[in-house]
Parts: structure tokens; sequence; C-alpha cells
């Protein structure tokens, strides 16, 4: 089962080529991006069944955990890797019909922070995590301060400033972990003897830094402005659609796995578990108010996206059944339609000449599709039924709910934050429909141009897929169910499969 | 005594580092408060392995269960990747200020201006810098030219704050 | 799969599918609508006598399951027909000077209509609502600027409905362990003894969401802007049947809730244990007093309108008023006049609003001062709009007086004399407004501008008619509508009162309608014939009788000013300033959008500065750590 | 060899300070670099020789570097610290 | 105004870090019960096992011994932070490798072409110590490469020392760097790291497992795989280093991307 490890492998054996091979032709690189993920696609879809059948542990070099390190190759882990690798695609043909002259490091890089997603969500170890985590971190900063002239370089710098503090903590805190434990495997730690709660604290939430600033919880979303503005909205999709699956992914796997009462963490993981409560309900108010009255189309998206985060956090700060299951269902829905909606505003801003949604009015009337793909996009994102974003959060409603106590804050925050959300979403879903005065006509040399199939295509198959979810959402119940056992009790499934034996 | 001691010193340059992050304003600078704060990192990581006698872990003599006279050899590797990891972030960053200030004309953060500039018909027109076609046209190597037209208005609001 | 949850689907589809496929040729759109109307007409004949037919979907993750119960049945069947008449308007509305792309959206939102009626559980009653509501939305703000303000008004208020909607359903759900609406409230009967706060909660949850919906209490002003804004045709559907859904939505879920002890809602239950006023339960009582408040103002923001659509917008919140105010009395007569009027108010508005749209599809003038005399050039649409105003204003032979003779039967019968008070008041004033609204538009003299205009279009015509004869047949023969109304509440366990067609037995006296109608239907034969027979008066035209021949234009004066009805009820209008400047839920609303925006510039501003991200990370970090390691 | 410890961290932090703290960016840069030679002494110390040999190569001898290269870029691009 | 503003956040911050260090001291000498900083000695650490090279039989460490001379250990390297970098955690050490990759292709990404401003020319002397010194440097780089598993040092500081050799020769003469030739030989590099990850996947089973004898421990050709991998990181890294530092100096051509 340790061939499993090429999921990883196919986009790193890319990225390697590409400077080599560039030099050959200039399209080397995006071809063969392209072509790793499909690979990864394939060979994912062919390992899904067995892996369906019994979870598998891949271990590095033949040794065994804790002592080597092991990724965890499971339904969960490796459905989110497939969509990983279906975002990719997706971005990259559509960022084709935005700039075909992208240069050969834009796809290494593009392809190195795809497999940095890709192993942090499969990874089972901390240092591991933080060496993919730095991989993301530099590929996007670069990717980020190639976008816009003017303000790219100064968002990344921001970016850069904000990650390097919280990932410098987190392996400070690796550290105090390990030499508190010996250890630097996460399934051994969720079954470890318990540590010095204070220390545990220290050590938890020093670690869980980087994972908040990468979902754009509260304190941590100062970047969000700049760097999404900066982005290229292909930069801007992979930020909040590609990035924050793999990232929420591993929250979820430390503070749902490795922290819980019986591992290492004890009677910490409350603790910590209400930090991220909190601030998950501020991420969904702040995130979602910044968005109101925002008139720069992708940082409406960033904004919003850091609340949709919120909302995750929320859901896994509570820690139940269904809670977990409503998160994984939003996190889905949340990619594909935030994914959708970069393309969308892409595309109307290279339409309209200007990424200011008051400055792209009426512009549906010129290309109806587009209007439509946005709506699609939106309401997915404010939770409306026949799109897949309804269900999530109906689940995660019920379960803080049910949960109460604190969880309620959460409840409150989400359910303020979907009529803000609803409100900003449907004004500028109505600027794209309005009938433009004659003041606003749109500037003539864009009148004739018109969006590629470069773009319609993936934008098509992103609607169909949050239509289809939307109308049955049991399509994916199999997949959710056992993803949220395995994320729920780690001792039966996840730390059983990893390490047998070894320290404790 | 001699570990705490290098704790100490280690997590002092952390708290210098973090220090520096917060207050200075030169990019240049905020990154050498980085790189401080990454070899106090380092430092820290190293001393959770150092054990008071211990050998530097290279098998020169035979050992047993019984006779480890070592220092935790893991952390010294976990060291040894983050060490490189940091050096390829301050390269990265450092080509990121240059580009910063090609723009800007400034090696400071500043607010950004389109937050400041009036919400009324300030239009950004998009621009993919990363064409394939070298970026160094004329214009940006001379200030004033094409420096952001928009920087007055911050500034201006800037200084009035 | 019956045939309710086929019908919808299949609507649902065809709407869709007729958004993609007629992009081109809109009329083939409305057709779409018109099909749909029809077909949901006959799912509704056929469904009459199958009760308790249920039918579940399942989702995957929540099932939605649908059942015909006797009293949705009810309102699906008057809703379709209504919107059958009103679609068969729209088909001739919507020619190329006016025709509007949302026919598609309108059908999907017939399938909603369908399924809020339908519904069973929790669930599949939120999709079918937010459904409506997102629909409704796009209908309302048709991609015109200034209709988008109504629009994103409305559905602001609709979005924080469906907020508090879905925090009910899950407390409901935790409390009583299942989505089964009846189920859930009837086991939300028995929490009475040992969690009545939690009740109240839901309850006022519940309130927020269905007054939001049609717009009763501080929700009254979106009708105003959003039936002035909507496609004209559409207004009658919003103001005919959407506003309904919240008092079904009260009916189904709020009032059961109260149901006294011993009555057959309550059986197996202790009932209602709390305090109660006059024998109505303290929250529906201060329900009352919110729907009386609504009735009166309304009613008096009615009279100081000059646009026609918004003074029958607010027309409309006035009735709603009525109906909560019947519906809060929680007797079985006070229930049963809240659905009836409800029905009838569907069919006068209706009515009224289609005369309306048929004036400004051939005039496109909104403001009343510069109609008049259109009774001359449009006698059916001026027909509609007498009938309409004469039920709405509660005079026989209409439908009107018989639903509020009911109400007012039904507050007498618990002694609500203070509440009595503003509903008489209420519905006197509507005269008023009413009156205003005929004699602008249709009476008095015809402005030269619309010397030439056409009368209504057939088909228009045609749906007026069906409704006028709808109105004058209600309000003689009430029991084509009581009589099932009576056994849906029955049914629903609300108890039962005695009607028979013609006559309705109240709890003071009885009334035979069938008499009063053709009283008054050979009295006004009279008084046409006499008006044949007496001797041939001459017309004059508009300007003549004031002006002396002169042209007033020299003056700088326009003609409409002549017209009585410029400035119509000034000294009302003066009367009543003060008071509306002082209480003014809209400006209230505006103040808190204008502060969350400013709130959120500010945000956004901050974040973009120069230190402050960081530092306010890592304070951020060490404030969590101290309470961390500390506490 | 206490002794040198504490001479050795008291240096560093005192030079990391004199980092921020400096008026010249050249000054800084050329303390920084002094203050991770010092450290990789440090670790030699603590008996982790790959690292210090790391340390000093990379860390020392290529970041410092690369901070002066930009730096002076950036100053014939006519940056000057002195406004 | 401005300036008090500045001392104002100064001291907020110094206010700050100084909270930070004082609940960080205070958590980690927390006095209750369950493990703190330290509480695991190398016993109870991965690390045992890496010493003892019984990573295959952890229950087996206990009665193990290694000895300089001794054959056929599951790891070879005497060094044994060597064998913990590029034999026990080697995944931790690729994507190192792919770090400073990923930042060398993002530097020649953003930095754009730009001739230096040259004042003089390079000395006479300069001149001609500099080829000198870079064959020196390089010498000495191979060496600490090639002995990485048994002195200290290895691929990253070896490859660095090669790497400033070079950027010697930037500095000296003007012509411009062989920035295809970087291109070619760090491509190359990682593709070699990869394939021999991959010889051990499909011959041993898994990832970068060690697919030749190991041999005797302390000689020089010995640890199977860990010297091949050592010698491809020590290229990959100068490769990589000399082209981040010709992107700094600048004065080069673009090639290629």
């Amino acid at each position: 089962m340790n061939q499993a490890i090429l999921l990883l492998l196919f986009p790193a054996a890319a990225a390697l080529i590409t400077p080599a091979g560039s030099a050959l032709s200039e399209r080397f690189g995006r071809g063969l991006a392209l072509l790793s993920y499909i690979a990864g696609i394939v060979y994912g879809v062919v390992l899904y069944p067995q892996i369906a059948a019994s979870p598998a542990s891949v271990i590095v070099g033949n040794w065994k955990p804790p002592y080597g390190i092991n990724l965890f190759v499971s339904p969960l882990s490796l459905g989110l890797v497939l969509l990983i690798y279906c975002v990719a695609i997706v971005i990259l043909v559509s960022d084709f019909a935005s700039n075909r002259k992208r240069r050969a490091q834009f796809y290494l890089l593009y392809s190195l922070l795809t497999m940095a997603s890709v192993g942090l969500v499969l990874t089972a170890d901390l240092f591991n995590m933080f060496v993919f985590l730095e991989i993301a971190g530099i590929s996007t900063f670069a990717l980020v301060a190639v976008g816009r002239e003017g303000s790219g370089p100064a968002g990344s710098l921001r970016y850069l400033v904000l990650a390097q503090l919280t990932t410098l903590l987190m392996l400070a805190g690796i550290g105090l972990v390990y030499s508190a434990t010996g250890v630097l495997n996460i399934a051994s730690l969720s079954r470890f003897a318990a540590l010095n709660p204070a220390v545990a604290f220290l050590a938890g939430l020093l670690i869980l830094l980087p994972f908040f600033l990468e979902m754009k919880q509260f304190p941590f979303n100062g970047w969000i402005g700049g760097a999404y503005r900066g982005a290229s909205p292909a930069i801007g999709a992979t930020m909040s659609g590609l990035v924050t699956v793999s990232v929420a992914m591993v929250l979820a796997r430390l503070l749902l796995t490795m922290m819980n009462t019986g591992s290492a963490f004890g009677d910490a993981t409350t603790k910590i578990r209400t930090v991220v409560l909190v601030l998950g309900a501020a991420t969904v108010l702040i995130g979602e108010t910044a968005a109101f009255r925002e008139k720069e189309i992708k940082r409406v998206l960033g904004y919003s996206s850091a609340g949709q985060m919120g909302m995750i956090a929320i859901g896994i700060a509570i820690a139940s059944q269904s809670a977990v299951r409503g998160i994984l269902f939003l996190l889905v829905s949340h990619t594909i339609a935030k994914v959708l909606l970069f393309l969308v505003a892409g595309t109307s801003a290279r339409l309209s000449g200007s990424d200011r949604w008051d400055e792209m009015r009426g512009i549906a009337r010129r290309f109806p599709l587009l209007g439509m793909l946005f709506a699609v996009g939106a309401m997915t994102l404010m939770g409306i039924p026949l799109f897949s974003g309804f269900w999530g959060k109906l689940d995660l409603i019920r379960a803080a709910i049910a949960s109460g106590g604190l969880a309620v804050v959460g409840v409150v925050a989400v359910l303020i934050a979907t009529v803000v959300e609803g409100v900003y979403f449907m004004k500028i879903a109505h600027a794209f429909f309005e009938a433009p005065a004659a003041a606003k006509s749109a500037p003539p040399e864009s009148t004739k141009q018109h969006y590629g199939v470069a773009f319609l295509a993936p934008a098509l198959v992103l609607a169909a897929a949050t239509v289809i979810l939307g109308v049955l959402p049991g399509l994916i119940d199999p997949w959710l169910s056992s993803a949220t056992a395995e994320l729920l009790h780690p001792a039966s499934g996840y730390a059983a499969h990893i390490v047998t034996g070894g320290l404790q | 005594m001699v570990t705490a001691t290098f704790l100490l010193s280690a997590f002092s340059l952390i708290l210098v580092g973090i220090f520096g992050m917060l207050t200075r304003k030169n990019i240049i600078r905020i990154l050498l408060a980085v790189n401080i704060l990454e070899t106090g990192v380092n430092l820290l990581l190293v001393s959770f392995g150092y054990f008071r006698g211990g050998k530097a872990p290279i098998i020169t003599a035979p050992i047993s269960a019984s006779n480890l006279p070592f220092v935790d050899p893991l952390p010294q590797a976990l060291v040894l990747t983050s060490i490189v990891i940091g050096l390829g972030t301050t390269a990265l960053a450092l080509a990121i200020t240059l580009r910063y200030y090609r723009r800007r004309r400034t090696l400071e953060f500043e607010p950004d201006e389109e937050d400041f500039a009036s919400v009324e018909g300030a239009r950004t027109l998009m621009r993919d810098s990363d064409d394939s076609t070298s970026v160094t046209e004329g214009k940006d190597l001379h200030p004033g030219s094409n420096v952001p037209s928009d920087r007055e208005p911050a500034g201006a609001k800037e200084r009035a704050k | 799969m019956s045939l309710m949850t086929t019908s919808m689907l299949s609507v649902m589809l065809a709407g869709l599918l007729s958004s993609i496929a007629f992009r081109k040729v809109k009329r083939l759109q409305w057709v779409v609508l018109f099909a749909a109307a029809v077909f949901f007409s006959y799912v509704a004949v056929s469904l009459y006598g199958k009760w308790g037919l249920t039918d579940s979907l399942n989702l995957g993750l929540f099932t939605a399951s649908f059942t015909n119960s006797y009293i949705g049945w009810l309102f699906f069947a008057f809703s379709s027909g209504v919107s059958l008449i009103i679609s068969i308007f729209s088909l001739s509305f919507n020619d190329k000077k006016h025709i509007t792309g949302v026919a598609p959206l309108w059908t999907v939102l017939l399938a909603a209509n369908a399924g809020i009626f339908f519904a069973a559980d929790w669930i599949a009653f939120l999709v079918a609502w937010e459904l409506m509501g997102w629909t409704s939305f796009f209908i309302i703000s048709h991609g015109k600027e200034k209709s988008f303000q109504a629009g994103i008004y409305y559905f602001a208020l609709s979005l924080i409905g469906t907020a508090a909607l879905l925090a009910a359903i899950f407390t409901i759900q935790g409390a009583t362990g299942t989505f089964a609406i009846a189920a859930s409230v009837k086991a939300l009967l028995a929490l009475w003894s040992t969690k009545p706060g939690l009740l109240y909660f839901i309850a006022i949850l519940l309130t927020v969401t269905f007054f939001a919906k049609s717009a009763a209490g501080p929700f009254y002003m979106w009708p105003a802007k959003a039936h002035a804004e909507a496609p004209d045709d559409f207004s009658s559907f919003l103001s005919g049947i959407m506003i309904k859904y919240g008092v079904y939505g009260l009916i189904l879920a709020v009032i059961p809730m109260f149901a006294e002890p011993g009555t057959a809602a309550a059986a197996g239950t202790a009932g209602y244990l709390g305090a109660a006023v006059h024998g109505t339960p303290l929250y529906l009582y201060i329900l009352g007093w919110v729907a009386a408040f609504t009735a009166v103002w309304a009613t008096i923001l009615a009279i100081r309108e000059n646009d026609m659509k918004r003074l029958m917008a607010y027309s409309t919140v006035s009735n709603i008023g009525f109906i909560i105010l019947a519906l809060s009395v929680n007797t079985a007569f006070g229930i049963a006049a809240a659905i009836f009027h409800t029905f009838n108010h569907m069919i006068f508005k209706g009515g009224i609003f289609l005369s309306l749209a048929s004036v400004k599809f051939r005039t496109g003038e909104r403001e009343m001062h510069k109609l008049g005399g259109m009774a001359y050039r449009m006698p059916i649409a001026f027909f509609a709009f007498l009938l309409g105003i004469i039920a709405a204003a509660g005079i026989p032979p209409m439908n009107g007086f018989a639903s509020k003779w009911m109400v007012f039967q039904a507050l007498f019968s618990h002694k609500l004399l203070f509440l009595m008070i503003p509903a008489f008041f209420a519905s006197t004033a509507s005269f008023m407004y009413l009156y205003r609204g005929l004699h602008s538009i249709y009476l008095g003299q015809l402005s030269p501008r619309f010397a030439k205009i056409k009368p209504a279009p057939p088909l228009q015509s045609i749906a007026m008619i069906l409704l006028m004869v709808a109105m004058y047949v209600l309000g003689g023969w009430p029991g084509f509508v009581l009589q099932p109304v009576n056994s849906a509440i029955a049914n629903a366990g609300f108890g039962s009162i005695q009607v028979s067609l013609g006559s309705i037995v109240g709890t003071t006296t009885s009334i035979h309608l069938t008499v009063v109608s053709f009283v008054f239907l050979f009295s006004v034969v009279g008084v046409f014939v006499l008006y044949i027979l007496g001797k041939r008066r001459s017309h004059v035209e508009a300007m003549d009788t004031y002006t002396a021949g002169e042209t007033p234009e020299d003056w700088g004066v326009t003609p409409e000013q002549y017209h009585y009805a410029y400035r119509f009820y000034e000294p009302w209008e003066k009367m009543t300033d003060p008071l509306v400047d002082t209480v003014s839920f809209e400006r209230w609303f505006e103040n808190i959008r204008h502060n969350f925006a400013r709130m959120s510039r500010s945000i956004a501003r901050w974040t973009a500065m120069k230190r402050p991200a960081t530092m306010l990370a890592a304070s951020a970090v060490v404030l969590i750590l101290i309470l961390g390691v500390l506490l | 060899m206490e002794i040198w410890v504490v001479v050795l961290g008291v240096l560093m932090v005192v030079g990391a300070i004199a980092v921020l703290f400096q008026r010249s960016l050249r000054n800084s840069i050329i303390t920084f670099g002094i203050i991770s030679l010092m450290s990789a002494l440090i670790m030699a110390m603590m008996k982790a020789y790959d690292v210090a040999i790391t340390e000093a190569s990379i860390g020392a001898v290529l970041t410092t570097a690369i901070f002066f290269w930009s730096l002076k870029r950036v100053e014939e691009d006519g940056y000057d610290e002195k406004k | 105004m401005k300036r008090n503003n500045r001392l104002i956040i100064n001291l907020f911050a110094l206010v700050v870090v100084l909270l930070f260090g004082f609940i960080s001291i205070l958590a980690v000498t927390d006095g209750r019960s369950g493990l703190t900083m330290f509480s695991a000695d190398l016993q109870h650490r991965v690390s045992y096992a890496f010493l003892l090279k019984s990573v295959s039989h952890p229950e087996r460490a206990s009665n193990a011994t290694v000895e300089p001379g001794g054959r056929d250990y599951e790891d070879g390297a005497a060094n044994v932070v060597t064998s913990v970098v590029v034999d026990y955690r080697m995944l931790d050490t690729f994507g190192e490798v792919l770090v400073l990759f990923a930042a060398a292709a993002g530097v020649g990404l953003l930095m754009t072409e730009r001739k230096r401003v040259v004042e003089h020319d390079a000395s006479i002397v300069v001149k001609t110590a500099v080829p000198l010194v870079m064959l020196f440097a390089i010498i000495t780089g191979a060496y600490i490469v090639l002995h990485g598993h048994l002195t200290p040092g290895g691929g990253f500081p070896g490859g660095a020392i090669i790497a400033s050799g070079f950027i010697l020769q930037f500095l000296a003469f003007r012509e411009s760097p062989k920035r295809l030739i970087f291109k070619i030989l760090e491509s190359l590099a990682g593709l070699g790291i990869l394939a021999v990850g991959l010889v051990g996947l499909f011959v041993k089973g898994s990832l970068f497992a060690n697919f030749i004898a190991t041999g005797t421990l302390g000689a020089t050709i010995s640890a199977g795989t860990v010297l091949i991998i050592y010698l491809l990181i020590g290229i990959k890294v100068a490769a990589e280093l000399a082209s981040i530092s010709g992107d700094f100096i600048g004065g080069e051509q673009r090639i290629g991307g």
C-alpha cells in the first residue's frame, strides 16, 4: 500500500522536471502540471476502492511510525486529495483563459503548492506538516507577489510577515511537544500519556497558530485585504479554494484527532476548542462585516471566505457527529462555490476592465451566463436550498443548537452572517444584472471580446457540481459518514491504523 | 544550568525577534527580525535536544543501550531543515521586497491606498505583471513616472492621522 | 412519489428549463407559467378529499416529507386558483412593451408555493420557504436600480425571518426530537408545564419569521416598496398570495402552541397553562394588539399615499392586521374568520391590483393625480376596482363584508372591546383611501393626455371578470368557502362553527348573507334602471369648467394641478405628519444598515493599516495564553 | 565553559536588540551576521556540529550576503535610508 | 506627535512581548501533574532507536550494540544526524529540498533582468586569486558532501560552500553565470533524488527505502543510498544557491523560464 505516496509525487515530479523542460518550450510547464494532476486523479480514483475497504498508513523508507514519517490515506484524506487535484485543474485551465503568457516558474510553483496541500492532507507527522506548510507558504507568497503590478508585492509581504511569525511559533510548539513526549507522530500523540495542562495549552495553541492564519481566523486576518487585492483571480481562487481545503482538514485533524481527552493534550483540549469556537464566531462576524461595504470583488470573496472558514472552525470546535459532517459538507461546497465565484470575478474583471463590482454593472446583460454562474455560486455560499451550501449549514446549526452552551454564540454569529452575506451577494448579483444606465455603459473595446471556452467549461462543471450536490446531498453521504467517524474516533480508526507498538 | 542558559538565550532571542516584527517599519529590518526569531527557535530546538555531558551523535566507539553518551540527534535534524527553509524564505521575501520597492519607492508598509482613496470612481485596472516580456520597462526604474498616482491621497490621509 | 411531489418537482424543472430554452422568445416563458398554474389547479382538484396523503423525499442527509392536510389544501387550492387567473392576466400583460423575463422564476415560485402548503416537516417547509424567498426577490428587483432598493429591503427582512426560522426549527427539534410539524407542535404543547420559557422563545422566533413575511408589526414597510416596484402583474400575486404565507405559518405552528386545555388540538396534552386575558392567551393577546396597531398604522399611511400601488400595498397590510387580529382570538370562529378573510382578500386585492395593473398598462402612470376619468375609457377595470374596494371596505354584498363581520363577531366572543376600537377605526378609515383611489383614478375628469387610450385587452378583462364574479358569489354564498374551512379547522382540531351555504351563525347573532346580497342586487339594478330612464346630461371636457377658456399652461400651471386628486388629503397629511415623523421603523432599520456599513468600512480600512495586523495577532495570542494558562 | 555560554547568550541578545535599533541598515545586517555566527558557536557548544556548520555556512554567510545584495540593489534604485 | 506615537507602539509591543515571555515561562514551569518540558529523556524519545539503529525492531533496542566497523546495520551512517536527516526522516529532507527549489523558482520569477552598476573593474589580484579560491571551495564542499555520513556536514553546508565558490566567480568576473546549466543541474539532481526514492519504492516497497547494502559503519563508501542522496542534494543545493545569488547579484541573461 506504500505506493499510495505517488499521490504526493506526481506534482513534485512535474515541478522538478519543469526547469529543464522549460528550456525546450515555454508551454512545457503548463502541460506538465495539468498532466500530473490528471495522473493524480486517475491514480486516486483507482486507489479509492481498496482505501475505502481499509485505510492505509503509508510509511516512508520502511521506518514504521512513530519513528519514521508516515502518511495516512483514508477515504477522508483521499477524497480531499481528489478534490484538491480537481480544483487545481479547474483553476489552471481557467487561468489559461485570462493570461496565456505565464512563465514556467509559475506552473512550477503552482505544482509545488498543490503538492504541499496534498501533503498537508495526507501527513501524520507534526514536523512534516510544518515542512509542507512552508512549501505551501513560499509558493503562495511568490504567486501572490507576481499578481497585480502594484499591490501584489505589498499584499504578499503582509501575508509573509504574519505567516512567518506564526509558522516559527508553531515550530517552537512542535519542539516543546517533542521534548515533552519524545514523539512527533500525531497518531501516537493522540493516545499518549497526558501532558501538563499548561504546557499542553501552550504547545497546542502554538501549533494551531499557522492554521488560524491560513483559515483567516480573526486576529490573524489582517492580510486578507492586501493579498486578495494583489493576487490574480486564479491565485485568489487557489488561496481560498484549494489551500483552505487542506488547512481546514489539518485543523480538524489536529483539533479532533490529536487533541482529544485521552490524548497527550488531555484536558487542555476543551480550553483550546473554546478558543477556536470564540475566534471562529468572531471571524464569521468580522469577515462578513468587512465584506459588506467592500467594492473590490476579489476582496469581497476573500472576506466572505474568511466568514465561511469561521463557520468551519465553529463546527470543528463543537466536535459533534453532525457538526463535523456539516463542516465537511460545507468545506466541499465552499470550495466549489468559491472557485466558481473567483472564475466569474476574474472573467468579468477582464471583460469590464475593472475589478470593482460597482463598475461591472450590467455585465450580465451582455453575458447572461456570467450572471447566472455568479448567482449560483453566491447562493451556494449563502446556504440557499437547491444549492449545496444549504445542507452543510443546516447540519452545522443543528449541531450547534444541540450542543448548546457557548456554541449558541456561534449559531447567532452564523445566522447574522447569513443575513449579511445574503445582502451583499445579492447586491453584487443585482449589479451584474442591472440594466446599464447610459452613463455607466461598458467600455467599447470590451464589447467585442468574449469569455472563452477555457473559462466556460470549468465554470459550468463547478456550477453543475454545486447544483447536483444541492439537490442530492445524499450522494456523498457514505464518504461523509466514514470521514466523520475517522475524525471523531481516532483511537479505533486512525491511531490503530498508524501506530503499532512504539513509545507510549 | 548550562541548559537553562541555552534556553534563556534562545527564548530571549525569540522575544526580541517578535518585538522587532511588531515595531519596526522598514521591511528589511522586519525581515532581519524574522531571521532573529528563526535563529532563536533553532537554538530552542537544539537545546531541547541537549543533554548534560552528551557527545555529538557520531558513532566513533561501540555503544549500547547502557551507554548512550549522546545528545538527541533528532532536533538537530529538524533544525538543519528549518535553517535551509529560513534561507529560502528570506531570499524570496527579499526578492518580493525589491519588487515592492520598485513599485512604491519606499521600504515601509504603507496603508493600502485604495482603502483611503474615495470609493467612487477609483478605477484600478487589472494588470498581470507576469508576462513573458521583461517587466523592466524603463518607467519602473525611474521614480515619479509610473509610481502609482493613487499614493498622494493615501499619504495625505496618513499624515492627517 | 405521489402527485404532490411530482407536480412540484416537474414544475420547478419546467421553470428552470424554460429559463434556458426560451431565452430568446420570452412569451413562451409566460405560456409555461400559465401551464404551470393550470397544472396546479388540476392537482388541487385531484387532491381534494385525499387528506393525510403523505409523501417523503429522501435527500440523504435529511428527508423532506409532504402531506395533504385539509387546511394546507385549502390554501393551496385558493392560491392556485388566483394565480391561474393572474397568469391569464399576465399572458396579455407581458406584450412587446412591458415584457419582463421573470416568468421562469415565477414558475419556480409557484412550485415553492405548493411546497409551503404541503410541507409536513420543518425541513421541507424551510426549503420551500427559502426557495420562495429568493425567487420572489429576483422577481421584485427585476434588474432595475430603483426596484433593487425595494428588493434588497424585502430580501433582508425575509433573510432575517429565515434566520429566525432556522433557529426555531432546530430549537424545536432539540426540544421535541422530531422534525414533523404537527407532531413537534403537539410535543411542544406537552412542555407548557415544564419549560414555558423555551416555548415562548420558540413562539417569538416563529412569530418574527411569519410577521416578517406577512409584513405585520414592525415589518409593515416592505410591501409599500416591494409592491410599488415589482412588475405590476406580480404585485397582485405578491399582495394576494405571498403575503399570506405568514398567516398560514401562524395557523400552522404558532396558534396550535396555545391551544386551550380540552380543545381537540390539545388532545392528549395539558394544553396551554399560562396566563390569559379574556380567555385569550397572553402572548396571542399581545399579538392581537400588534395586529391592531398594524391595521391602524397602515391605514394612516395609506391615506397619505398618492402612488396608487403603494396605497393598495398599505391597505393590504391593514387587512393582514385584521386577519391576525382574528387569529389572535384563538377560537374556532376567529380562525375561520381569519382564513375566510384571507381568501377573500386574495380575491378582491388580486382584482384591485389587476385593474391597477391594466390602468398602468395603458397609461404608464402610477401617481393618481395624473390619472382620472379612467372609468370612461376602461369600464371593466373600473368595475373590477369598484367591486374590489366595496369588498375591501366591508360593504355588502361583497365578500369582504362577510369576513369582516366574522372578525368582529370573533372579537365580541371574547369581549375584546379595547381591541375592537382600533379595528373599527381601521375599517372605517379605509373608506378614505379606497375612495381616494376610486375618485382619483377612475372618476373625475379624464386628463387630455389619456383621451385616446383603449380599454383593457380581452385576456385582462377576462381575468378581472372572473375575480369580480368570485367576489360577488362569496359575498352572497359564503358557505362555498366557509363549509370547507369549517371542516378543515375541525380536521386540524380547532373545533368548528355553524355555517350553511348562505348564512353564518355568529356568537351574538346570525346573518343570512344571500338575502343581503339579493337586496343589494335588486337595489343596484333599480338605480341603474333609473339612471337609464333619466334624461341624459351633457359631458364637459376637463379644464373647460374652471379656466374660462384660458390655457393654464400660460401661467405655468399644469393641468394635473386642476385635478381634484392633487394633494387630496392635504389636511390629513398635515395632521399626521408629526406622528409619521416620530414613529418610523423604516428610518430605524435604515440607521441600523447605515451604521453597519460604516462599521464594515472601518474594519476593512483598519486591517489595511501599517502595523495593526501583526500587532493584533501577537497581542491576541498573549491574551489567549493568559486566559488559558492562568485560568 | 559555562561562563562562555552566558557571555555568548548575553552578547547575542544585545546584538539582536542592536540589529533592531541601529540607525543604518548596513550595520544591522552585519550585526545580524555576527549574531548567527555566535549562534553557530552556541550550537557547537551544544554538540550540534552539523547544525553549527550549516548555520555558519548558510545562516551566517549566505543570508547576510543576500541581505547585502538586496540592500545594494535598493540603493542603486535610489533608496536613501537617511530620509 | 508622530514620534510620540511610535514610542507608544514600542511600549505596547514591549509589554506584549514581555507578557508572552512571562506566560510561556509560567506555562513550562507549571507545577501540575503531567509531562512537562524535558520529561522525556533519551530512552523515551524516538531518537533512542535512531541511535541504536534498531528502528525496524524497536523491541530489540534495549540489547542492541552499535560499533564502528560493524556491518549491515539498518542504516550505515556513523553520523546519526545524517542518518536521521537522509534516512529516517527523508521525506522532510525531500520537502526541504523542494522548499529551496520553490524559493529559487520564486526568486527567478520575481527578479527582473537588470544590469549591475559597476564602478570599476576588479583588480588583477582578485582575478588571479579567485579561481584558486573557487577551486579550493569546490573541493572543500565536495569533501564535506561526500563525508556527510561520517563527519558533521553533508549536502546542505557542502552545497552552500560550493555555491559560494561560484558566487565569488560571479563577483570577480562579470560574465554572467550559465543559468541554463544551473537549471538543468537542479532539475536532474532533484529528479535523481526522486528516482532513488522510487527505486526504493519499487524494490523495497517503500519510498526512499535503502536498497543498497549499508556496508561497514564508518567506511567512506557505506551507508547505501545515504551517500548518493547526499551527493545529489549537494549538487542541487549548490546549483540553487548559485542561481539565487546570481539573481540577486544581477547582470545575467535570463534563459528559458
